[in-house]
């Protein structure tokens, strides 16, 4: 709800300073970090070459968490202080997050193949990882189901307030319904220790897809203040004024 | 252009009687306006005539022939405005219309029609952004944008501003002065010239529903 | 007070007059139940092996579509506007349709419930924890459910919307209801997840009147 | 009785300001008619009034109290009449209208309230089998039935007989007699005495919705 | 045709205007075959056991979900009426909005299906044969469900009324699709179940679109 009553010029000129630098961190993180993981760090001795992977997929699920508690805020704000740059930023955190989780679902599949010989299994992290899943899919359903975007983005902020409350519920479950069906599970990560060669790439990654959120978040706050001016524009003229 | 009758018309709604023994008589450029107090049978015997409902006995025919044996013809020669707008919200005004339209042979005149109701304006609008008013308009701009000889309108008038309600009289005696033919319910006064009233109150069977 | 009992009596009576209301959720709980047999084939150990699972499964399931309507046709016909728009608060007008809504479907899920877990060959020492289970667990889901139901209103895509809501939120009581009636049958105690399950319809009780009236509110708007 | 007023209102609705600027003062036993063509926003300032909508800046209070502070409490003292009549299919009249009123203290008088909409002879008829206008006088006599000191009606007149219009005129009269307030957007010309007529045209941010 | 072609296409035209319409049937569909992991345990093996029961009781109850709409918006807001009354055959309007419907949820389902199979540990042969033996299936699904969905129009217990009406129609459809699966598994052939699903299929076309109409008729008296 872009009216006149909440002028975005100035987030627009604070979004104009931030933006490039997020453009330059990420690509000259993630292209360290890369670099690090995929060359310069050495194979593991048990998982062999396929540990690369890792540096894609930790931060990823790193992410995917932390995209939910970062919509999560901003739809508390939205809802509290009625602030509209808020509801923005927590409908445009929703696709990131969803992206970053199902990165790391499929990251995760294509590592346990080789490491469990099965693409998936029924494990404690790896359903819990599902179903926040499905709460970010519950979610921009939501707030694209309503004629009046207003209303959806109110909506789908109680709702992700909810999710909010029963994300440790959920979690907690699963850790538990897991551990009752199957107490020794396989696929406990307690590999080797990682050292430093493996840590400075995962750390390098982790921050260029900080940095990558902002980047893109801001992109699409940007996109959504247009989209919001051009209807409101083609609404004007249509009603004449 | 025909002659659309009905003989001898009951009705019955929920097992009880609406109306009985009606008969109407309705000739090309001809209107015919039902009154009457609420529940004495307007909206009934509009769909009557939509062939949404059938007669519980009597016979509603046009040309001399009877609806019920071709309702796909009848449909193809009656525009029915209900209570109900069925205007899609994610459709914009323009495309509302034209898909009415485009089930009809010819296709019809969208933009003039939008433009008799005076929204053309609002073309590019989509449904859920319009008030109780400028959806009604929508829909009648649907009856205008492909040409049919009957026009059944049950209070077609509601939710409209004068402003509106006055074109309404002037699109209807376009209709009826290129030989089309109009039944309307109302409880206000339109401003129709030469027509005939038809007062349900008097075929219902016992009261009317006042005080 | 008097409003409350007043919405719930009108609540009642609007799903008995309509005929068979309950009956039908009792009647789609048992279908879905029985629809496995058909799928999963006839062999009595796989059923029994499953047994708990599916008929919460359908439990979730009836309960979910049967919440669609909960707020709907107050919302089509105009009665929402009003029961805002009345003096008493609206967290204790959800809170009285959501009792309403228990009694009607809640209650006779679990009364089937036996019924179905014998066509399914469950152990017969799981029957009184599985409607105990159910018991504790059903109001959390009409509770849970009615936050859903109240979000989807106005919105296109009622029933399969609702299900996307509110099914990721349903897990933790199937989690622990199904696994109260495997821990009685394979011989432990269960009194833990009983303790859990009560635990969520406590929480589920303060929380979600709160959130379905807010959602309530903005959908009249 | 009170005094009903609004202060500097805006109004924004799908990202569009329908008005602005808007201020009126309605005191116990006074009568507002809102005007203005379609899509003026006469529906919306209902909806702000009742506190179903909220404007986006300006105040509305009762008596000097912000509604919005104590909703609950305005929520007591009025009664809106949309364009939806909340009656339920399965319930019989009276037991719809009996409903309602036992929602507000004091529980009300239904039979009165029944004869004054002239609709005590359907009181045992379920509410599927009404036409149009006899499910509007439901409506109606569900405010008549529990007294509140204001009433907010949007069209009330929408699909009555004119029997009835003039039985809601009178019911109107009697209202403002013992000091209530109305405020009431119509398309049809009512017959009130000494009203004050609000145009929503005059502030509407740009045109009106008219060819 | 003309007529037909403008229908399937407003209503395609709706169905992504809409935004994510079909993708909410498919997430429906994911989520209902994820519960059973929850119920049942997740044990590989029991999983593989019940996978294509699973996938196949879930596909039929979103199909039937996402086929409670497909009147009833057109019947909310007056459309129907307005359809009965085109000059078209109302058989043929059925015809088309059946044909949009799968279109836009039948399909993705059948797409989404293998990655399920994955998830419940499906042995890799019956993929072929699931996909198969879902193209065949599922337009009988909507064939049978629009005669349902037109029968309860103006009911006020649309969902739980609609999968009682449904739903035992369906079970033919799900023996043969499961069994068809289960066969090629088990390391037989499926030619048999194959033609059964598509002697349905033929007679869904030829009957349902006249069944439908028929209670459309008298949906809007
Ligand atoms: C689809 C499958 C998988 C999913 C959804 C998944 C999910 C996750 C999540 C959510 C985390 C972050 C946990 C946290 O920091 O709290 C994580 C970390 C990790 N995952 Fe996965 N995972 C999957 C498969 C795998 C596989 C196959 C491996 C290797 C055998 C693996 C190795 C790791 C490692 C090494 C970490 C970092 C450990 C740590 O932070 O302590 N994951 N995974
Ligand atoms: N539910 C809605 N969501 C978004 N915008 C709406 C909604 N309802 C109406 N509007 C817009 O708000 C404006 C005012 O509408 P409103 O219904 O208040 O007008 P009105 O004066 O009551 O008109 P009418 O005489 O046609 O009933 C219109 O321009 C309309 O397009
Ligand atoms: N859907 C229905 N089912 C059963 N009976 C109905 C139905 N609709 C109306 N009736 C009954 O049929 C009678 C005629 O109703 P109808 O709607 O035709 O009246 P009307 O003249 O249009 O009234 P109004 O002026 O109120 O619109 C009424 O007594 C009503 O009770
Ligand atoms: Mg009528
Ligand atoms: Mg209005």
């Amino acid at each position: 709800m872009l009216h006149r009553f909440a002028n975005p010029t100035r987030f627009l000129r604070f979004a104009d300073i931030i933006q490039p630098w997020m453009a330059v961190l990420t690509v000259g993180l993630g292209a360290a970090g890369l670099y690090l993981g995929l060359f310069a760090s050495p194979a593991d001795y048990q998982q062999g070459e396929s540990v690369r992977i890792m540096y894609v997929h930790v931060p990823a699920a790193w992410m995917g968490l932390f995209c939910y508690m970062a919509m999560a805020a901003a739809a508390a704000v939205g809802l509290i202080w009625k602030h509209p740059l808020a509801d923005l930023a927590a409908k445009a955190t929703a696709p990131i997050g969803a992206g970053f989780t199902f990165l790391a679902l499929v990251t995760g599949s294509l590592w346990g193949k080789p490491m469990w010989g099965t693409w998936w299994v029924w494990d404690a992290r790896l359903t819990s990882m599902l179903v926040l899943l499905f709460l970010y899919l519950g979610y921009m359903a939501l707030i694209n189901a309503f004629d009046d975007p207003t209303r959806g983005i109110k909506a789908s902020s109680i709702l992700v307030l909810v999710g909010v409350v029963n994300v440790p519920i959920i979690k907690f479950s699963v850790d538990w319904w897991n551990t009752l069906h199957q107490p020794s599970s396989v696929m406990r990560m307690d590999g080797p220790t990682i050292d430093a060669s493996m840590l400075w790439p995962l750390a390098l990654m982790a921050v260029a897809f900080n940095t990558y959120y902002v980047w893109v978040m801001l992109i699409r706050i940007r996109t959504e203040v247009a989209a919001t001016k051009v209807r409101s524009l083609r609404m004007k003229q249509a009603h004449g004024s | 252009m025909g002659e659309f009758t009905g003989n001898n018309l009951t009705c019955v709604r929920s097992e009880r009687i609406v109306f009985s023994g009606l008969d109407f008589t309705l000739a090309g450029g001809g209107a015919l306006v039902l009154v009457g107090s609420n529940g004495s049978g307007k909206s009934s015997l509009l769909r009557l005539m939509a062939g949404l409902l059938h007669p519980a006995s009597g016979v509603i025919a046009f040309d001399g022939a009877e609806t019920s044996e071709d309702p796909e013809a009848h449909s193809g020669r009656l525009h029915y405005v209900g209570h109900l707008d069925a205007v899609k919200p994610v459709l914009s005004v323009s495309e509302n219309v034209a898909f009415w339209a485009s089930l009809r042979s010819g296709g019809g005149n969208v933009p003039q029609a939008l433009s008799a109701l005076g929204i053309n304006h609002l073309a590019d609008v989509p449904g859920r952004f319009l008030s109780a008013g400028q959806k009604r308009r929508v829909n009648l701009a649907r009856i205008v944008a492909a040409p049919a000889p009957l026009w059944l309108l049950d209070e077609p008038t509601t939710a409209l501003d004068k402003q509106t309600i006055a074109g309404l009289e002037r699109t209807i005696a376009d209709h009826r002065g290129s030989g089309g033919m109009v039944v309307i319910s109302t409880h206000s006064d339109l401003a129709l010239d030469n027509f005939q009233t038809l007062d349900l109150g008097h075929f219902s069977a016992g009261r009317t529903g006042n005080p | 007070m008097t409003g409350f009992l007043q919405i719930i009596r009108r609540d009642l009576h609007l799903a008995f007059r309509q005929g068979m209301d309950s009956m039908m959720v009792v009647m789609f709980f048992v279908i879905a139940v029985v629809l496995f047999p058909f799928g999963v084939g006839p062999e009595a150990n796989i059923l029994a092996r499953i047994a708990a699972g599916v008929i919460w499964v359908a439990a979730l399931l009836s309960s979910m579509l049967s919440l669609e309507r909960l707020f709907q046709t107050d919302y089509e016909d105009g009665s929402l506007e009003l029961l805002t728009l009345s003096p008493m608060a609206l967290e204790i007008i959800v809170l009285a349709k959501v009792v309403a809504h228990w009694l009607t479907t809640g209650l006779p899920l679990i009364v089937a419930a036996p019924l179905l877990a014998v066509l399914l060959n469950m152990n017969a020492e799981g029957f009184p924890i599985l409607i105990l289970a159910l018991a504790l667990g059903t109001p959390s889901l009409s509770l849970i459910g009615a936050v859903g139901a109240a979000l989807i209103l106005g919105s296109r895509r009622g029933g399969v919307l609702l299900a996307l809501l509110i099914l990721p939120l349903y897990i933790p009581v199937l989690i622990f209801g199904v696994s109260a009636v495997d821990a009685v049958v394979g011989g432990f105690e269960a009194r833990a997840q009983l303790l859990i399950l009560g635990g969520f319809l406590l929480g589920a009780l303060a929380l979600s009147p709160w959130a379905a009236a807010a959602a309530l509110r903005q959908a009249v708007e």
